[in-house]
């Protein structure tokens, strides 16, 4: 059986580029990924772009071939992967199937948004188009609604506090003051969140992850080729994705990620691991609700525990399993189609020891987790360091 | 935006204006909208038309205070997700109802009204929306 | 190396469903593919939709997880995937290779476009984002236009004309009188093509594939599998694709569209054929000038030979290659997404003799040929019909 | 639209104003719009901020008739491929000339024009176009 490690990746600054244009973003990450990977342009066999709306934020479909134009690979076969904010997680799923199928040895994988060329109004629209445009968009259900339907659900059966979802945005812009590329550099406390004024409550501005711009890509390899590519290939250990209906009101739960919970559990079945064995996990928080969701899902605490495990310090850099060290969607940035690639990114730099202020100590096993809409898609993957190292 | 298209809301009369869904008889499960697959029985299942009850309690909700386009001048409003007395589940507006009123089991029922003006130069979009009965 | 072959297929009548949403057009499609291969439901174990412009047909991404729930198929991975109008192609190349990695047995492929929601306008811009948006359909290139570029330059060559062009449009709209699926039953002659007006000169009305709605779905099986499921599976002996410049204007050259060209040499070496060798192809006649594009790029003629090969009849049903025996684009519809797939459900009913009036006599290698944009992206697939069929 | 975005347009200034785009010094290829890889070269590649030239001919050309939007108004009018004089290649539209002298290989100059009114409310789109010269 083949196996896949990634031997190179690139991600640009995440925040509003207003002088970067969709193809100027992803030229960046993808330059630096191919640089990194110390192989040639021409040894890039296939590649695969997540990205959600470009149709909707920049009049632009058919995004796969214009990032292999862009970065000079013509003619190889070029594929647009889109799983609403899960894009990016898919489009690894979909570089690491194309080696395993034997048909590749080597592929680029990016993810991408450029969501500031629309004002705020279209913006909406676009990210709209990840839920239900008949049956929840149609009646004014916003996104943050959709995750509020969530939020308030899990306060109402678990006790769950708006207090404990604000720890998971000042953990996350605590994390992001030390990652040079999050869009954010600013501490925030609880009582920050707790008096932002209300999207849909019980969800407030501080809950919620911005509108950024940004460009992230990995280089895949052949295991056996990787190790004589690269000193310290990051091998995918498990790459699992899972779908739930697309409408929140039709799942069986509102406060169990179904989709999540079913990726998670082939991943660690796949990688013969459990949670506990994880060193460090990017998970999706969207909104502050969503890690939490995220990490019962994953099932790093218990299921309606993840408020007070959060508010008690254990998903922390220094706790007891570090979520987010990132700075995560809230702290980083939220490119849609970019951040399961961006999240695959942090993996890498974690396992290669090279995250200064945020590395997680002796990190050996990380996890990206990555959501689609409401929680209808969802990707795990399971990355390791290179045997050996320090 | 298609939302303001003709054949859509025509196709989506009898669900937004009736409560038009489907019954599969062989599990006993209500779809709302109606589907064409029964999920749990598939090819066994057995689908026929069925109006869903107008009334229901909630599951959840949120006070919306940021509104997607078309939906700005109605800020702050409620949305919920409701489950009918049939089982089957639905999103929509709560309206015409005390703030406080609006909370988890709240018993509601169905109203009809306009939901949006998105496309203000194209036809206006009705539809169900729910308000609570004490 | 493991094999994939198709064991069941559906497709929707083709044409302007006012009465049908997206969601029941796919459901339909894919309900007949699950069914006519003999599978439950829940054999299924991963989905691959292509789909173009959906965010702005219906306000809608993230149609992947759409698909997988209206046909209950909840939680198996299910992938959009976007390559503009070879996103069909691109879908049967990713379940090919979602199988062959050995993550699946079985997977459904499916492919849509529900165009009519909008009107034509909008429908033009949402084609539009097939070519570069800031290069072409800023400067008013309409996708008429970048074709009618193409047929010019062809024409200036090669001696081309217009009658030749006209000649592929009577073809498939002669051909699609035999196709009960097919948007338009109704004969036309090179005069009336003639005499239909310009919408980008050369290029008139006639020589335009039409704005159609529906969708397309198959049922892929491991070729070992597949054999003990299905009495006549029809394998998939190659699948390729290839990208080029997004836009037009930097392609080496404007009379021959090398994505095609690259992925139908590949194709061809993968199975070890020659073009002399399929019984049947279905091309990606999106204007007349395609399709001669496409039967020089695949070397059934020579280059700059396609339009006189055409006007002798070659390409007809009962010709040397018969080329879009189903209608093609032009007379049997091309909704975007759904075209890709709905050449592989073509060479299917042909390649199981199952084609009736428009059957190819002893057809035994077919081939697909699905184009993205202007030229973009290219897939071709070739199929081969079970041993010892009659 | 997109099109109508103020970041965009003042991204796109010097190259549809001035024709701004870049030359690759290792293989002496020009490219416009500017590329942040030359294909040819890749890591080898020099790439140089570099004004095209504002001559070249016509590689190929079509007349729409039936236009995408905020072009309605202005069909029938030509589009072209232009090669310029440094054989970088653009796409545009032809304007002031007369209708028998567009044709493959006819000399062509840049002018300086509205593109279209995509977005009526927004600010209006200019930049390049071409004409024929005798
Ligand atoms: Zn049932
Ligand atoms: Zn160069």
């Amino acid at each position: 059986m083949r196996s896949v490690s990634i031997i190179g990746f690139g991600c640009t600054t995440f925040g509003e580029h207003w002088d970067k244009s969709f193809r100027q973003l992803i030229a960046e990450a993808g330059i630096e990924a191919i640089m990194s990977a110390g192989i040639e342009g021409k040894d890039v066999e296939a590649l695969f772009g997540g990205s959600m709306a470009s149709g909707r934020f920049i009049g632009q479909e058919h995004v796969g071939a214009l990032i292999a134009d862009q970065l000079g690979l013509n003619p190889i076969p070029a594929t647009r992967v889109e799983d609403a904010c899960a894009s990016g997680g898919v489009a690894l799923r979909s570089g690491y199937m194309a080696i395993k199928s034997g048909d590749y040895d080597i592929v680029a994988v990016g993810g991408i948004e450029k969501m500031t060329d629309v004002g705020t109004d279209q913006a909406a629209i676009a990210l709209g188009g990840a839920g239900d445009q008949e049956t929840e968009l149609f009646h004014g259900a916003s996104f943050p609604a959709l995750y509020a339907l969530m939020a308030r659900k899990h306060m109402h059966r678990f006790g769950t506090t708006e207090e404990q979802m604000a720890a998971v945005s000042v953990k996350n812009h605590h994390n992001a003051m030390l990652n040079p590329k999050a869009q954010f550099h600013r501490e925030i406390t609880v009582d920050d969140v707790m008096r932002s004024g209300y999207i849909a409550s019980p969800l407030k501005l501080l809950d919620c992850s911005p509108i950024t711009d940004g460009a992230a890509a990995v280089i895949m390899c052949e295991t056996s080729k990787a190790k004589k590519i690269c000193q310290q290939p990051i091998e995918i250990i498990a790459s699992e994705q899972a779908s739930d209906t697309l409408a929140l009101m039709n799942r069986k739960s509102l406060v169990e990620t179904l989709a999540a919970k079913v990726a998670a559990k082939k991943a660690f079945e796949k990688a013969k691991l459990k949670p506990c064995d994880v060193d460090f996990a990017e998970v999706h928080d969207c909104f502050t609700i969503a890690e939490i969701l995220a990490i019962e899902a994953i099932g790093f605490c218990e299921k309606g525990k993840g408020g007070p495990f959060t508010e008690q310090g254990k998903t922390a850099l220094n706790g007891e399993i570090p979520v987010n060290v990132s700075g995560g969607l809230k702290g980083k940035g939220h490119p849609v189609g970019a951040t399961g690639v961006a999240q695959a990114v942090e993996a890498c730099i974690q396992l290669l020891g090279k995250a200064e202020k945020r590395q997680v100590k002796d990190a050996k096993i990380g996890l990206a987790h990555n959501v689609g809409g409401s929680g209808a898609t969802a990707t795990v993957h399971l990355f390791k360091a290179a045997e050996g190292r320090k | 935006m298609p939302d303001g298209s003709l054949p859509l809301i025509w196709r989506k009369f009898g669900e937004r204006y009736d409560l038009d869904g489907n019954f599969c008889e062989n599990c006993g499960t209500a779809f709302f909208p109606e589907r064409k697959v029964c999920p749990n029985c598939r090819r066994k299942g057995k689908l026929v038309a069925r109006k869903m009850p107008k009334a229901g309690k909630i599951v959840s909700f949120t006070e919306v205070f940021t509104g997607p386009a078309g939906f700005e001048h109605e800020t702050p409003y409620f949305i919920a997700i409701v489950e009918l007395e049939n089982k089957a589940r639905l999103l929509t507006q709560i309206v015409d109802s005390e703030k406080e009123k609006v909370k988890i089991d709240a018993r509601v029922e169905k109203v009809f009204r306009k939901i949006s003006d998105i496309d203000p130069e194209g036809p206006i979009a009705y539809g169900y929306k729910f308000k609570v009965v004490d």
